[in-house]
């Protein structure tokens, strides 16, 4: 039982003293956040409501050793549909400021450096939308540093670093590549190459903008012409996976991520499109056509919508070689 | 603009029961008041506006011919009113009361300043002070009623109020924007909590 | 002990490679104490039939530059395999396809029409190309084109690597060194003469880590800061995405890098590489921005595939469109 | 309504514009526009042929659009007055409905809009409420899918005065739904539109759901609140029989709706806060509560009658608890929602209330007015002395000023308001105003400033707003610092220039002078003349050496005490922040000027001895 009593305010108070922690005490508790919250897809115990409710009582023990501290991406879904219009993640950044400063850690994972091969270059430190990533002096070199407390494993790092000196446990590079090529999926020659008589789309899907399973199995029914792979985020592509999808039999790349201003990792969405565009504009110069590259935003309010995309681009890639053939 | 013989001004600081009393101490108010110019009196008590604290100053006009009253107090939005008439009944005209709002402005909004609060309001009572230094009797004006009510909306609440106008005998115009009176209520289905229909 | 037979070859290439050897200088007298060269037609009298009539394995090393354009560059490559004992990838050209790569973009038939019938300032009334057969008296011989270029490891086993268009001479001097000290190497075991790091490691210059810029610059739109890093300025730099070992010779010039030293180590595709490096530093927050800077990336295979179309996924994926495979010597396999 | 249509003592004025309204209390003049309705109301006997044989269907607003009327219609079958209406955008004039009409003749397309003059002496003010634009939450799919509705429409839907004949449907294909969720609290409580509670949702919502249950007991009903509020009489039990009846109450706000496009379901995904977990609904139609909000035209209203508006936009009554549904005019009163959202009980005795305070002046032959109005100086009016003047009359927004050359301006007491913006216009300081002389406020500011006047902040305010906003700080309980000294005029119009130079000229540290904001000034136009007046301010001090940051004009409402705390605040602050003897040094700069400029005003009665002899001799 908790005794109410032991409540700590100067706990309420230290929060309410960060920057962003002023609105603590403005939230009552309606859920909205907690309904919106993508986090609790993956983690049924993330509750940010339940976390600002124990924090406005003042628990101090339970909040700051509990890791849903750590897990607010700071997406900002939250944020605007909030009726107390209480800025969340700043909220939650201001109960990690106070948690750092009495000893307590990100539980992780986070990104790993590896610091015989970085070169410093800081593309990680640019692209990191959480600014985790530092240079530090190693030696006579500058290697990349990842503060843990501010990663979210989100990836974009690993797959922008053009040394490959980053890695993560979760969705390697490895882990990526192998999902593609499971059960000989890609290895074959494809519909365009002569080989599979039906067109084959391999659909990464950036896990946070498919909200619900039945979206995902939508995709499933399709059957084996198309193969998933789940990304953390569309910005972790990497075009090299994309450029070797389409060599080893894939038809189509299909790029699924949140619509613009919804990204779980802020800018993510938009690394991943970028990249799309530029490769699209690669396929286009050495007169490959464009068709078999596609990004495709999700956004909050879609339903049952990705499977519709993935067979708009079957069938463009069919139209692909009718249109050959009349030629 | 004529000033009387002699002026005798009354302050009266009330205490509001700790809603200024607690802040601030009203004796010593009245203390600095009473050494005001042309005061001859100040007294502090507990609810100026209750029975007791008007009859007081209806007392104290009569028996020590105030001819300017200032009572220290709540807002002239609150008790203006009441005090007027208090001072009326003792035969002075309601303009020569002024007051000094030293609950909304000044004990309510500084308790964590007790110095501070203290400070305003003694300079707040002898601005009134001065104030009342200088007005003299006003006379109010008496105009014509013409007995007829204008409603404007014709909701529920309209309709209300044009039903009892009309019903005291007062001639009363019902405006409606819209081409049927009834508002919003009209737009219903049933109504809570009876569920009776609406119309 | 017996002197290193040493042998240097010319294929499709401009003549840098063999001119990053000369500028070895003094070292070349120290070079010649330790070897033989025993073919090097650039520079000394040699004749094919001269390595014709080598036994397989006569020659030591042999230093390799140039792309494999013709089909004299494929009948030498073999040749050249067959009598070295260490097969040398010497430059770009010959690592990765180099610039001469470009030209797979649009095929060597729009690249011959283009060079020969329509350049300006070209005068070529007969519409005479090279390898094919022409009506003029007296007329020399020359090799076909392959449809494709090809690097050297396309078409023969290579033993190892170096770098560069060119590539330094330090570097060229300290991969020599390598070889005749740490003796001859495995196939494809290595690069030669480089630095384990990418060229950001060796970059002077500042960065301050967290600037992103809404588009990207031309060289010739604004002239750089000296001392900020390119692309913090806006200026496309193949720096994070190019092995290290040119000692950031561009970059101290003022210019950017534009990758001539392939990709890191582990790295199977520069211009995806150099891709992400620049996609990171978008400052855009929306679509339109993006688009924006999308739009200011002229030229892209130029850009991010300058040096390795030869070898990218991109031109294996172009390849597959064209559905005529040409039959090569030892298939793509991942390099390194 | 048929009472009100009965009672001959009632003048129904449907269709009919108040335009504008002058006066005061017992002498209130209306401009009422009455719209044509292109059916004479003498001869229409409500038989309906006309609209038989109209060809012609538009959107009936009385449905919300969601049904159609003909042009030449009733709103709804038992509308009052039952007359008929042509609208004349979207007749095409083919003439059946005259033919139809016959010997009645009740048609007449020359029929013009007509104004009329009404004189009362009282008016009430029910203008109503508005329901809030529920696509303003995008999130809850209002207009994104069909089968999310409001609960207005659900009124509709559910009627069998209706469009449907009360058969409730989906509006995808016209189908029973199952499954109804309602979403409380849609535009109200919430930060992003409305802050305020809108009262009556939640009861609305129970009462939609009983009815519907009580209807089809298979029905699934599902109310997403944040808050059950069922305080008045009978509510509870209301609300208990509801829960009794298996509607099921859910403690969660939706964080969105969304649609299978296939099936046009749909999915409210909440937070069911006593389970602590998200749950999601498949619910065949969504009902919103929307928040009741204030009509859109009340800003207008608000200026025709010189009356306030909340912060929320709501009427502000004189006083929320002793003086209700009086307005702070005089003479005007409020009922029903305009005032505040209110159900059918509280608008139904509200209106009594109204009528019973309307009725206080109207059953009294003659009505008395508080005579702190202008008085002209004949001997000071440069008018008089054959000059061209006429400030005065041109700053009265009531027209209480005449002046005619060679005479002195005279001012009609019964028509003056009393806010004093005449008064401190006038250059000959001809004009003063009773109970607020210019000695009557001078002398408050010789006491406040005679001790430490570099420590304070010497603020003007209005009476009727930024007053009542320092009273509103007072009843919230804002704190803020003691350094600032109030001095109360009508209006920020009375804050005559020479005011604020005396109070600078007794050194005071800062001088704020604050009233309403333009659309609240309780003398229709006072705001604007002080507006005017003080832009100026500024830069005659700055040429004096008076730092111009010591001088602050804010508008501030009887509602906003939260602004003026935080006013007194920043100028607390400043003031700390400056330099003591700085202040000081200007005031002496700035002194032969100030006093240069202040000579006229010595000739004014009692005014010499203020500006010269200090005022308090407090004996300490």
């Amino acid at each position: 039982m908790i005794r109410l009593s032991q409540a700590d305010h100067t706990f309420i108070e230290q929060i309410m003293a960060e920057p962003g922690g002023e609105n603590l005490l403005t939230c009552w508790s309606c859920g909205t956040c907690a309904a919106t919250c993508l986090v609790r897809r993956f983690d049924s115990s993330f509750n940010p409501r339940l976390t600002l409710h124990q924090a406005g009582l003042g628990l101090r023990g339970l909040v700051l050793s509990s890791s849903e501290i750590w897990q607010c991406s700071a997406c900002d879904a939250c944020y605007p549909r909030c009726p107390r219009q209480i800025h969340i993640s700043e909220v939650m950044g201001a109960i990690r400021s106070v948690a750092i400063r009495e000893g307590f850690h990100s539980p992780g994972p986070s990104a790993l450096v590896d610091e015989q091969v970085c070169s410093g270059c800081a593309v990680c430190t640019r692209v990191c939308p959480y600014e985790a990533i530092d240079r530090v002096a190693l030696g006579e070199h500058m290697v990349a540093h990842v503060n843990a407390d501010k990663c979210m494993h989100c990836g974009i790092c690993m797959a922008s670093c053009p040394s490959g000196a980053i890695t993560l446990d979760t969705f390697s590079d490895t882990e990526l590549v192998s999902r593609m090529f499971a059960d000989g999926w890609l290895g074959q020659p494809g519909y365009l190459d002569g080989g599979s008589t039906i067109p084959r789309i391999l659909v990464f899907v950036c896990q946070w903008s498919v909200r619900t399973d039945a979206e995902l199995q939508r995709v499933y029914n399709l059957g084996s012409q198309v193969r998933v792979v789940n990304l953390p985020c569309s910005g972790r592509v990497d075009p090299a996976m994309i450029l070797t999808a389409l060599n080893d039999g894939a038809d189509g790349v299909l790029l699924a991520g949140c619509q613009e201003g919804e990204c779980h990792y802020k800018r993510g969405t938009l690394l991943g499109r970028s990249k799309v565009g530029l490769l699209r504009a690669l396929l286009a110069q050495a007169g490959i056509a464009q068709e078999r590259l596609a990004f495709v935003e999700l956004g909050a309010f879609d339903r049952y919508v990705l499977s519709g995309l993935v067979q708009k681009m079957l069938h463009s890639i069919e139209s692909l070689v009718a249109a050959a053939v009349l030629e | 603009m004529p000033v009387d013989d002699k002026l005798r001004v009354g302050v009266y600081i009330c205490s509001c029961g700790a809603n200024i009393g607690s802040v601030i101490d009203p004796a010593a108010v009245a203390e600095y008041a009473s050494h005001l110019p042309d005061v001859v009196l100040a007294r502090d008590y507990m609810y100026m506006c209750g029975d007791p604290g008007q009859n007081l100053i209806r007392k104290d006009i009569r028996q020590y011919k105030l001819n300017r009253v200032v009572v220290a107090a709540c807002s002239v939005r609150m008790h203006e009113p009441t005090f007027r008439a208090c001072v009326a009944d003792a035969g002075l005209n309601p303009f020569l009361m002024e007051m000094a709002n030293i609950r909304e402005q000044d004990t309510w909004v500084h308790s964590k300043d007790p110095e501070g609060a203290l400070l305003k309001a003694k300079e707040l009572v002898a601005a009134a002070v001065a104030k009342v230094r200088h007005v003299f009797p006003l006379t109010t004006i008496t105009v014509a009623v013409t007995k007829k009510a204008m409603v404007i909306g014709g909701g529920v609440a309209g309709i209300s109020a044009a039903l009892d106008l009309a019903d005291m005998g007062i001639p009363t115009y019902l405006v409606e924007k819209e081409l049927s009176i009834g508002g919003t209520m009209a737009q219903l289905n049933k109504t809570f909590p009876t569920m009776d229909c609406s119309i | 002990m017996d002197k290193v037979k040493l042998a240097v070859y010319w294929a499709g290439a401009c003549g840098g490679c063999d001119i990053a050897i000369v500028e070895l200088g003094e070292h070349l007298l120290e070079l010649a104490q330790v070897a033989d060269i025993v073919f090097w037609p650039c520079a000394m009298d040699f004749k094919l039939a001269d390595v014709e009539a080598m036994s397989d394995g006569y020659i030591d090393i042999t230093l390799f530059n140039g792309s494999i354009r013709t089909d004299e560059d494929l009948h030498v490559a073999k040749l050249l395999r067959s009598r070295s004992r260490a097969l040398i990838a010497f430059g770009s050209c010959a690592t990765e396809g180099c610039v001469p790569g470009l030209s797979n973009v649009r095929g060597s038939d729009y690249a011959l029409e283009r060079a020969y019938l329509e350049a300006p300032g070209t005068e070529n009334t007969q519409g005479m190309l090279p390898g094919r057969a022409s009506n003029l008296p007296d007329s020399l011989h020359l090799p076909g084109l392959r449809p494709q270029v090809r690097a050297l490891q396309d078409v023969v086993t290579v033993d190892a690597f170096v770098r560069g268009c060119p590539p330094n001479y330090e570097q060229v001097w300290k991969a020599i060194n390598q070889l005749l000290t740490e003796g001859l190497p495995r196939s494809g075991e290595r690069l030669l003469g480089v630095d384990p790091r990418s060229l950001c490691d060796q970059c002077p210059r500042v960065r301050i880590g967290k600037i992103r810029v809404p588009r990207f610059k031309r060289i010739h739109e604004a002239i750089p800061d000296s001392e900020q890093c390119f692309l913090e300025q806006g200026f496309i730099c193949a720096g994070p995405a190019t092995h290290a070992g040119c000692s950031a010779a561009c970059i101290k010039a003022n210019m950017p890098c534009r990758g001539c030293y392939g990709p890191p180590e582990g790295v199977r595709d520069q211009g995806s590489a150099i891709l992400d490096a620049v996609v990171a530093g978008f400052a855009g927050q929306n679509d339109a921005a993006i688009q924006e800077a999308l739009a200011s990336i002229v030229d892209p295979i130029g850009t991010f595939y300058r040096y390795s179309y030869a070898v990218s996924l991109l031109n294996q994926l172009a390849e597959h469109r064209n559905a005529q495979p040409e039959a090569v010597a030892v298939h793509a396999e991942p390099k390194r | 309504m048929v009472d009100a249509a009965r009672q001959p003592l009632i003048d129904v004025m449907a269709y009919s514009d108040v335009e504008r309204v002058d006066g005061y209390i017992g002498n209130f003049r209306a401009q009422v526009r009455r719209n044509p309705r292109y059916v004479l109301a003498d001869r229409c006997n409500g038989c309906g042929a006309c609209s038989r044989v109209c060809p012609i269907e538009v959107p009936n607003s009385f449905e919300l659009d969601i049904a159609p009327r003909k042009a030449i219609d009733v709103p709804h079958g038992q509308a009052v007055p039952l007359i008929y209406q042509i609208d004349i955008d979207n007749c095409i004039k083919c003439y059946q409905c005259v033919t139809a009409c016959g010997h009645l003749d009740a048609i007449d397309f020359s029929q013009k809009a007509e104004v009329v003059d009404l004189d009362i002496g009282a008016i009430v003010v029910a203008t109503g409420f508005d329901s809030f634009d529920a696509t303003k939450i995008p999130e809850f799919g209002y207009s994104r899918y069909p089968n999310v509705i409001t609960a207005m429409e659900m009124e509709r839907l559910a009627n069998s005065a209706g469009p449907t004949i009360g058969h409730l449907v989906r509006p995808s294909d016209g189908k029973f739904p199952h499954s109804l969720a309602i979403i409380q609290c849609v535009g109200s409580r919430d930060k992003r539109f409305n802050e305020y509670c809108s009262g009556f949702c939640c009861m609305y919502s129970i009462k939609n759901a009983l009815y519907l249950k009580q209807a089809h007991p298979e029905m699934d009903i599902c109310i997403f609140y944040m808050d059950i509020r069922t305080p008045a009489k009978g509510y509870e039990e209301f609300y208990n029989r509801a829960r009794q009846m298996g509607i099921r109450f859910i403690q969660g706000r939706p964080s969105q709706v969304t649609e299978d496009p296939v099936t046009h379901n749909l999915f409210v995904e909440v937070e069911d806060q006593a389970l602590g977990q998200v749950i999601e609904m498949e619910a065949e139609m969504v009902c919103l509560a929307a928040a009741a909000i204030p009509r859109g035209d009340s800003e207008q209203v608000a200026s025709m009658l010189t009356l306030s508006r909340s912060p929320s936009g709501f009427y502000m009554e004189y006083h929320p608890k002793l003086r209700p549904v009086d307005s702070p005019t005089d003479g005007i009163f409020l009922a029903g929602a305009i005032q505040g959202p209110k159900d059918i009980p509280a608008s139904v005795a509200q209106g009594s209330a109204a009528a019973s305070r309307a009725a206080r002046v109207l059953s009294k032959d003659t009505w008395e007015i508080e005579p702190i109005v202008a008085r002209v100086d004949a001997e000071r009016c440069i008018s008089a002395q054959g000059k061209k003047c006429g400030i005065c009359a041109r700053a009265c927004p009531y027209g209480a000023i005449t002046v005619e050359q060679g005479y002195a301006a005279v001012v009609t007491p019964a028509k003056c308001h009393g806010c004093g913006g005449c008064v401190a216009e006038c250059p000959q300081d001809a004009i003063r105003q009773d109970h607020f002389t210019d000695a009557q406020v001078v002398a408050q500011l010789a006491v406040l400033l005679k001790d430490s006047p570099q420590e304070k902040i010497l603020a003007f305010m209005c009476h009727w707003c930024s007053y009542g906003g320092a009273d509103n700080a007072g009843t919230s309980h804002f704190e803020y610092p003691a350094s600032s000294r109030g001095v109360r005029v009508m209006c920020s119009a009375r804050m005559d220039q020479d005011f604020i130079l005396d109070a600078f000229r007794r050194g005071a540290g800062m001088v704020l002078v604050s009233g309403c904001h333009p659309q609240d000034c309780h003398y229709i136009t006072g705001q604007q003349v002080a507006a005017r007046r003080f832009e100026r301010i500024p830069r005659t001090l700055e040429r004096m050496g008076i730092n111009p940051e010591r001088f602050r004009v804010e508008w501030i409402s009887a509602a906003e005490g939260d602004k003026y705390a935080r006013v007194i605040t920043e100028m607390d602050a400043k003031l700390k922040s400056m330099d003591r003897g700085q202040i000081i040094a200007e005031t002496a700069r700035a002194l032969p000027e100030i006093n240069n400029r202040l000579k006229r005003w010595r000739s004014v009665p009692y005014m010499a001895d203020l500006l010269t002899e200090p005022e308090l001799e407090a004996v300490r």
